[in-house]
């Protein structure tokens, strides 16, 4: 099929591989070993999308992961991902692909009306106008800004494709595999190091894969290429990451990576993550990132057809496509030379070199006269021509003024042009080493290193093959020592040829037009132009941060790697002071755009986060359960049967609870055992009440605070031995509990003889509630005498639960005679069947925590995070009691003395009765002295805790009011939307308040 | 004052932009000012401009040690709230959204204040009672907040995923529609701006490294890089760097400097109505006028001020985002970056007098100082020119600590069972 | 993602699996009697907050669960030492001078 | 499984198909066992160590074995002691009534955790696809065992041959970390 620019021959793809894709409907063909931008090329296909701002058109300027303009949608799967580098879609077959930011077409775009009122729309335009009128900014003006900003259009559906994640370790890990690169990674290898050579391209090689005026040790570099690749492959130490892009340099040389698995594949295999992060710590680290060529800053060098130079010629020697028929080079760079001289060995007219030089090389003067083509020095290009494509070129004759004097226009379809060279720092200076300018390079290269890491080859502003290459297996051995100790002699491949290019320019070239009408783009996709940066100047924006912000440049996705140097240059100019003066912006991770998907990994539906089951959780799902989340773990909430609701559910089995007997599972209870000689004198100090004294057997509610002297937890606790306890916490509290002893332990009392052990997931716990409470365990408990003289409320013992070793205690927090048993976990789905199928005998139901909810509340116990909120101190919730007044210390004790913690008007825990008994209060509702409180008022407290009580046949609440418990019998107020609701304060027990029901 | 408009702009467009003045001078520093303000982000630089507008007080310098509005000001996700809990916060906060509604007009710079709405997420029981706690304590205060299904919140926000089936469903969510977001850059350069117009002096690259106190213990002035500069009263607002200067006046805080990182995707066309929050899986994100998500991730567990960010807690924050907005998944990381926040033990700012006469603080804003910009700056401006506090900031006092009178906001939402 | 050394288990991990505790080397008041609010508020809440070289506790929650401590620079975020619970206070000064600071 | 540490006790679980079982890696449940966790100081190991069957390791993330026991280091006062299941008492037993009178702690945690037994070239690979340890032998040879993170989880890895682990978390934990890794095999599957 036509492929008008595609050469004859030459060039990495296969020929015999045509492949089928489409863009923007089109049907095209390509081979395999194009990218998307190759195979558009040489379809002759230059304009591929529209700029951020005004809407111009736009063609492929790049070769590389840089590239501003050619950004595509790309679908797969019935959906398209935005913004995808068309330099970096390697070519499948049925590929699809669309272009962005254009309505109705690429070709015609409305918004291009945008670029004929660019006048109105300088730098930063947008803060000095939308203000009028005021209702305007966020119904009128910015949904037209925004509908006409963005690039592409945002996935429509939920990505199903997987990603992966890698931890890796590494000796030396090097970034970037061309000459440099791959030097390093032998030289590294070759010492036994363990080796990670990772480079964003589908093939190693970097430059020179499109390097043919050279020969490496006589062979042309693509065959030292692969012959090298065939070593490092052969060897067990190395690893290989093609399409791996390292973009992100933390501390501690941790440096993460992100591997493309399946994005080049037509029909991958589904098990494949479609993306892998490698995490990565290295010993060392070898930056052999390489350097990009820089733009040339002149009026609408913007144009589809205006390329990069080094990109014109990969195009042509990796891929064998013609940028254009006919090529204008603009450049004030040598190795833009070699552009032309290769084009022009294919055949295409390059219709003349423009250097800005006065004196470019005499070598390359001559070669191009023995090529017979056309050499303008001290030229710049002052404009072009051309709607979608360029079609001619304006050139200047630079004199010695320093003005511009016309010379003349060129007719091209196509324009290589060429700034010189910008060694890429990004990785480096990610690392958080600081760049120095390099006068000779003329370029920022990386100065002291910070990290172990070093910078090597071009990104380390060397050029030329031979230099490179030598760089780089200095970099390889000396990281290899670094890293290892070890070294080893490898013999050095030689270069020829290639030899650095000298020459470049930074920031606008002068021209003969007026420079505050022309726009001379900075930052193509951003739409920064020249005179935007002396705008912001003009205003006031003297940081370099400052002018980045206020115009945008260096803010697209390629993070200002083309831009900032000419922007800099630009501002240094404007600003009249020296270039390092004026300072450089931060480069910051990650290098090149990266996938959400690929930060969240296998975190994702139920591995999003732990779920923590309990033994009964089959049994509750057989029986209609359902679950509350409570931190990672799922609680049974409640059992609806027979179509009820929740309130239906609840209230059944509060009232089977009262009336029989319930199961509750209580397994997700923290646990926590305390042992040693000092295990009551540990618990002492930590927990508000007394502990020296219980005896073996029996057990206390324990309450602790933090040293401020507020609640955060509460829990049984139950005395095994003199030197052993079984702590009690509660689910949410279970790791911060433990944190927190361990931390007072070791680090206030290392004297102590005592450890503490989370035995949380060592037993399986559940609760059997209720007045049959007894006849339901007994068949089952072996070892001990169930009577309530010999097991009285508040004790705990050993035993055994249908011959397993259980613990058992005999604890309520319902009110009810109460049992829970703990047994190991393995065990845990037995008794928890055995004990359900026991109640059921008893006319009993399983229950959950929201029974537990209303069961407790109408005993007036708090539930620690719900009735307390980290603000209430023990006094405020009713429990001086549970304080040990004779204690020298506990956690919490100082906290408590301080002189707002022991203040009047504090908020207090007290009961809440409607005086409808029906309605219920919600939880949250604020409490108010007067009926009608108008706007601003002071809550006086609010409502902890509300529900319909069974027990009680109305309604009750807990709350925290100031002053409460001053106010039992006092009405109150809760005002809601729908009018305030008198409430009167009560004490907090509602239910059973002598206790008659627990001591049965 | 040049005023900016549309017409202005037009006129300009004529002349190529080739007219219009600076935005602010870059004046050398005076030996004297009346106050100087230590620290030129967005509540330093409104202090200044309120001293200026609301007490005339318009000898003041404003000394950044970098460039102005480049610290968190520059670097935060520009979400606007005032749903707090207690009445103090609510007051403060709910006292910048009022201002912050004519912001534009009263500065004549675009800040680009947009009342897209706040959408805080509850997943769990717990969560739900947190929620309604505040939207209750809210309606008392008069501050806006709404409760809402989670059809309701999906019918806000169309990309939410509601789903029951996964970890952490959305059961209901608290909105406020008078929240949304601000352009963070315009705030300080409007304010900036508007105070260099009233007279005040912005002095940039200018590092504060000492403060002087007379033999009363009462300040003097500051030295600074460029000098000893005399001054009646100093207002320290350094945000993560806060420590650091008031040790200079020897005055300890009850304050922890974290690294605290933001991110955003490339942009993309308008894919995101809202601003959502989830303090339950840690997440928050919009969407920018220039079309990127912009996401806040969490802080650091240990002090510093490197400005960077561990990649786990990035991974932890974008899986989240990624639960909730599945079709992000292929969405992409365009940048991402760290700032220093300093937190006090309640979560909640001082906006005090120190026990040093003549000198005064601001801090403590932790990961929410955006948000009350411009009512920080006004009431701030308020306490140095009476020397006393406004009764909107009265409470944030740093003796709080000693008495145990916090303003805790953090333990309101206590998780426990 | 810092890189910290546990000295219990003489290894280096990863900063996941540790939790920081803090400024390192403030003492909880012995005698809760003697301690007036201003020493309470001293231990509970005033942090130097420093800028530079710091002491701070870390625990190894996911290795050994050992409290210990360290000092690093937190402007570069680089540990100069580690050193076990109950061992003294390495003289800050003079680790910062061998760091170059 | 006689040729990897402690075979005579780390056994696959005879009830349990397997959860994994590719050519390059294999997940296996393993059997219950008896775990202790054992508190202890400096003067008490060497009594411990008689008591139990094994000495206790000092050198930190090493492992002990003995006939049909394992003593693990998990920290400096802090092992965890392995046995058969049906040892329980007469190990809790034995220990304590030889250390009674010495500060000391043993709490019975062997229904804490489950254990799974990961084999196969591929298990090293396998295990960092959630865990940040280098499992190179130079580093983490045959015996080594270490606590650590599996993405958001607490687990412990006991490495018993050069391709064999064992991979414990708490019971609770145990779905996500054995679920997280069979998922993450699956892509050693594809072609």
């Amino acid at each position: 099929m036509s492929q008008p620019f595609r050469t004859e021959k030459g060039g990495r793809i296969d020929r015999t591989a045509e492949l089928t894709f489409t863009f923007d409907g089109e049907e095209m063909h390509g081979y395999a070993g194009d990218t998307l931008a190759s195979a558009l090329l040489a379809n002759g296909v230059h304009l591929v999308g529209r700029s951020f701002k005004y809407h111009r058109p736009r063609g492929i300027l790049t070769a590389g992961s840089e590239e501003p303009n050619a950004l595509v949608g790309v679908y797969r799967n019935g959906d398209q991902t935005p913004n995808i580098r068309a330099t970096q879609v390697e070519l499948y077959q049925g590929l699809q692909v669309i272009s962005q930011n254009r309505f109705p077409s690429l070709g015609f775009d409305i918004g291009a009306v945008n670029d004929l009122l660019s006048p109105l729309f300088p730098a930063g335009f947008y803060y000095k106008t939308f203000m009028w009128p005021k209702a305007f900014w966020d119904r009128v003006y910015e949904p037209i800004i925004r509908s006409a900003a963005g690039l592409g259009k945002p996935p429509k559906n939920p990505d199903h494709d997987t990603y992966g994640n890698l931890y890796a370790h590494c000796d030396v890990l090097i970034a970037g595999s061309g000459p440099s690169g791959l030097a390093a990674a032998l030289a590294a290898a070759e010492t036994g190091a363990s080796v990670i050579l990772c480079d964003e391209q589908a093939e190693f090689g970097g430059s020179l894969l499109s390097e043919n005026s050279a020969t490496i040790d006589g062979k042309d570099p693509a065959v030292w290429v692969s012959e090298t690749v065939a070593r490092l492959e052969a060897m067990d130490n190395v690893t290989l990451l093609r399409r791996t892009t390292a973009f992100g340099y933390f501390a501690y040389n941790f440096v993460a990576l992100a591997e493309r698995v399946t994005e080049h594949l037509p029909d991958p295999d589904p098990r494949l993550p479609r993306e892998r992060l490698w995490q990565v710590r290295a010993k060392e680290v070898v930056i052999a990132a390489g350097a990009i060529e820089r733009p040339m800053v002149f009026p609408e060098n913007d144009r589809p057809g205006i390329l990069l130079a080094d990109a014109g010629r990969t195009y042509l020697n990796r891929y064998g496509v013609k940028v254009g028929h006919r090529v204008l080079v603009a450049t004030a760079c040598d190795t833009a030379w070699q552009a032309a001289f290769d084009l022009a060995d294919h055949g295409v007219d390059v219709v003349a070199i423009a250097d800005l030089r006065e004196s470019p090389p005499e070598s390359l003067v001559a070669i191009a006269a023995a090529r017979g083509i056309r050499v303008e020095t001290g030229c710049v290009v002052t404009g072009t021509l051309g709607r979608n494509r360029i079609r001619a070129a304006l050139l200047g004759r630079l004199m010695t003024s320093g003005k511009v004097a016309s010379g003349g226009q060129v007719d091209c379809d196509a324009l290589l042009m060429s700034g010189g060279w910008t060694p890429t720092v990004s990785l480096f200076s990610q690392s958080r080493g600081k760049v120095v300018w390099d006068s000779e390079a003329g370029a920022f290269v990386p100065g002291t290193s910070v990290q172990k890491e070093r910078s090597t080859g071009a990104a380390n502003g060397l050029y030329g093959l031979q230099a490179t290459l030598a760089d780089g297996y200095a970099a390889g051995e000396g990281a290899a020592r670094a890293a290892t100790g070890k070294s080893a002699t490898i013999s050095h491949s030689r270069a020829t040829g290639g030899e650095a290019g000298n020459g470049g320019i930074l920031g606008a070239l002068p021209h003969d037009r007026n420079a505050a009408r022309v726009k001379a783009f900075v930052d193509f996709q951003n739409d920064v132009t020249a005179k935007d940066v002396k705008l912001a100047v003009r205003e006031g924006m003297q940081s370099i941060e400052h002018i980045k912000r206020y115009t945008t440049t260096g803010m697209a996705t390629d993070q200002g790697r083309l831009s900032n140097m000419n922007a800099l240059q630009i501002a240094s100019g404007a600003l009249e002071k020296p270039l390092t003066d004026v300072g450089l912006t931060t480069f910051r991770q990650p290098f090149t755009p990266t996938t959400f998907g690929l930060f969240a990994g296998v975190s994702r539906g139920d591995f999003f986060d732990p779920v923590r089951k309990t033994p009964s959780h089959d049994w509750v799902v057989d029986h209609g359960g359902l679950f509350e989340d409570v931190g990672q773990w799922k609680r049974a909430w409640y059992f609806p049967k027979d179509g009820e609701d929740m309130h239906a559910a609840v209230e059944r089995e509060c009232r089977i609870v009262r009336k029989s007997v319930g199961l509750f599972d209580a397994s997700t209870l923290g646990k926590i055992e305390v042992v040693g000689p000092d295990a009551a004198e540990f618990l002492e100090r930590m927990y508000t009440n007394p502990w020296k004294k219980l005896a073996p057997g029996r057990c206390r509610y324990g309450l602790l605070l933090n040293d401020a002297g507020y609640i955060t937890d509460d829990g049984v606790i139950g005395r095994l031995a003199d030197d052993r306890f079984h702590v009690t916490t509660t689910t949410g509290g279970a790791p911060s509990v433990f944190a927190t002893m361990e931390d007072y332990l070791q680090t206030e009392w290392p004297d102590l003889d005592v450890w503490i052990t989370s035995t949380t997931d060592q037993y399986a716990v559940a609760a059997i509630q209720g007045p049959k409470a007894r006849e339901v365990i007994a068949p089952f408990i072996e070892g001990i005498d169930l009577s309530a003289e010999a097991l009285p409320h508040m004790s705990v013992r050993e035993a055994t639960f249908c011959g397993i070793p259980c613990r058992l205690f005999r604890i309520s927090f319902t009110g009810e005679l109460g049992f829970e048993i703990n047994v190991p976990r393995r065990h845990g789905k037995m008794m928890w069947d055995t004990l359900a199928g026991e109640i059921e005998k008893h006319d009993g139901t399983a229950y959950g925590t929201e029974a537990m909810h209303v069961l407790r509340a109408e005993k007036g116990y708090i539930i620690v995070g719900q009735d307390t909120d980290g603000t209430v101190t023990p006094q405020d919730a009713g429990m001086s009691w549970a304080i040990g007044k004779k204690k020298f210390d506990f956690v919490g004790k100082r906290g408590l003395e301080r002189p707002d913690l022991k203040a009047e008007n504090r908020k207090q825990l007290v009961g809440l009765l409607t005086r409808d008994p029906k309605v219920k209060l919600e939880e949250g509702a604020q409490v108010t002295r007067l009926e009608q409180p108008p706007i601003g008022t002071p809550a006086e407290g609010h409502v902890t805790s509300s529900y319909f009580s069974p027990a009680l046949e109305r309604t009750i609440a807990l709350a925290v009011v100031k002053n409460g418990h001053a106010l039992v019998g006092q009405t109150l107020y809760v005002p809601m939307p729908e009018g305030s609701i008198p409430v009167e304060v009560t004490g907090t027990v509602f239910y059973d308040k002598e206790g008659a029901r627990l001591n049965v | 004052m040049k005023r900016y408009s549309f017409l202005e702009l037009a006129k300009n467009a004529f002349s190529a932009h080739q007219n219009w003045g600076r935005q602010w001078r870059a004046p050398e520093p005076k030996a004297e000012y009346d106050v100087v303000i230590v620290g030129a982000g967005g509540h330093g630089l409104a202090t200044a401009y309120y001293l200026a507008r609301e007490h005339g007080i318009r000898n003041v310098a404003v000394i950044e040690k970098g460039w102005l509005g480049g610290g968190n000001t520059g670097r935060n996700t520009t979400i606007v709230r005032s749903n707090y809990l207690w009445e103090e916060s609510a007051a403060l906060y709910n006292h910048a959204i009022g201002l912050w509604q004519n912001l534009s007009q009263e500065l004549n710079y675009n800040v680009m204040y947009s009342a897209r709405g706040v959408m805080m997420l509850a997943h769990t029981v717990h969560d739900v009672q947190v929620s309604q706690r505040h939207i209750h304590a809210n309606r008392l205060a008069g501050v806006q907040n709404e409760w809402l299904t989670p059809e309701e919140a999906k019918e806000y926000c169309p990309p939410l995923n509601i789903s029951r089936n996964i970890r952490y469903p959305v059961v209901g969510a608290a909105l406020q529609r008078v929240g949304g977001t601000a352009r963070h850059d315009a705030v300080a350069w409007g304010y900036a701006r508007g105070a260099d117009d009233l007279g005040v002096d912005i002095i940039q690259n200018c590092a504060v490294t000492g403060i002087r106190r007379g033999q009363d213990g009462s300040v003097e002035g500051v030295e600074t890089a460029k000098g000893f500069i005399k001054a009646k009263k100093v207002g320290v607002v350094a945000a993560g760097h806060t420590s650091v200067v008031m040790e200079m006046a020897g005055v300890r805080l009850p304050l922890e400097s974290f690294p605290l990182q933001a991110l955003v995707s490339e942009p993309v066309k308008p894919a995101f109505p809202c601003v959502v929050m989830s303090n339950t899986i840690h997440a928050y994100i919009s969407q920018s006028d220039k079309g990127e998500l912009v996401i806040g991730a969490g802080t650091d567990q240990f002090v510093s001020y490197s400005q960077a960010g561990g990649l786990h807690i990035t991974n932890h924050t974008i899986d989240a985002i990624c639960e909730l907005f599945p079709h992000f998944r292929r969405m992409r990381m365009l940048r991402n970056w760290g700032g220093i926040v300093d937190t006090t033990p309640d979560r909640s700012p001082i906006l005090s007098k120190t026990p040093v006469p003549g000198l005064y603080v601001n801090c403590g804003w932790g990961t929410g100082g955006f948000k009350a910009t411009p009512g920080s700056g006004h009431v701030f401006a308020h306490t140095i020119a009476k020397d006393e506090p406004h009764p909107i900031n009265a409470p944030f006092t740093i003796d709080r600590f000693r008495t145990g009178r916090l303003i805790d906001e953090a333990a309101a939402a206590a998780v426990a069972h | 993602m810092l890189l910290i050394y546990c000295p219990y288990c003489e290894i280096e991990r990863a900063e996941t699996e540790f939790h920081c505790g803090g400024e390192a080397h403030i003492a909880r008041p012995s005698d809760p009697e003697k301690a007036t609010d201003d020493d309470w508020v001293e231990f509970l809440y005033m942090r130097s907050n420093t800028k530079g070289i710091a002491a701070e506790r870390w625990r190894h929650i996911h290795g050994c669960g050992r409290f210990f401590n360290a000092v690093r620079d937190t402007v570069s975020d680089k540990f100069l030492t580690f050193y076990k619970a109950g061992d003294p206070r390495p003289d800050l000064e003079a680790l910062a001078r061998e760091a170059g600071k | 499984m006689s040729d990897l540490l402690a075979g005579d006790l780390i056994t696959p679980d005879a009830g349990a198909a397997p959860l994994l079982g590719l050519a390059s890696v294999s997940i296996l449940k393993a059997a219950p066992l008896t775990r202790l966790s054992l508190r202890a100081r400096a003067p008490s190991l060497k009594t411990a160590g008689l008591a139990f069957g094994s000495s206790l390791p000092t050198r930190p993330l090493t492992s002990t074995t003995a006939d049909r026991r394992a003593a693990l280091w998990m920290g400096p006062d802090e092992w965890t002691l392995l046995a058969p299941v049906e040892d329980l008492r007469a190990v809790f037993d034995g220990i304590e009534g030889k250390l009674a009178g010495e500060p000391h702690a043993l709490v019975d945690v062997s229904d804490r955790s489950e254990a799974i037994i990961v084999s196969g070239e591929k298990a090293s690979w396998l295990l960092n696809t959630g865990i940040f340890v280098d499992f190179s032998l130079e580093s983490f040879p045959v015996g080594t065992v270490t606590r650590t993170l599996f993405h958001k989880t607490p687990v412990m890895v006991w490495r018993i041959g050069p391709d064999t682990f064992v991979v414990e978390a708490w019971g609770s934990f145990m779905d996500y970390v054995s679920g997280l890794l069979v998922q993450c095999a699956q892509e050693l599957q594809a072609a």
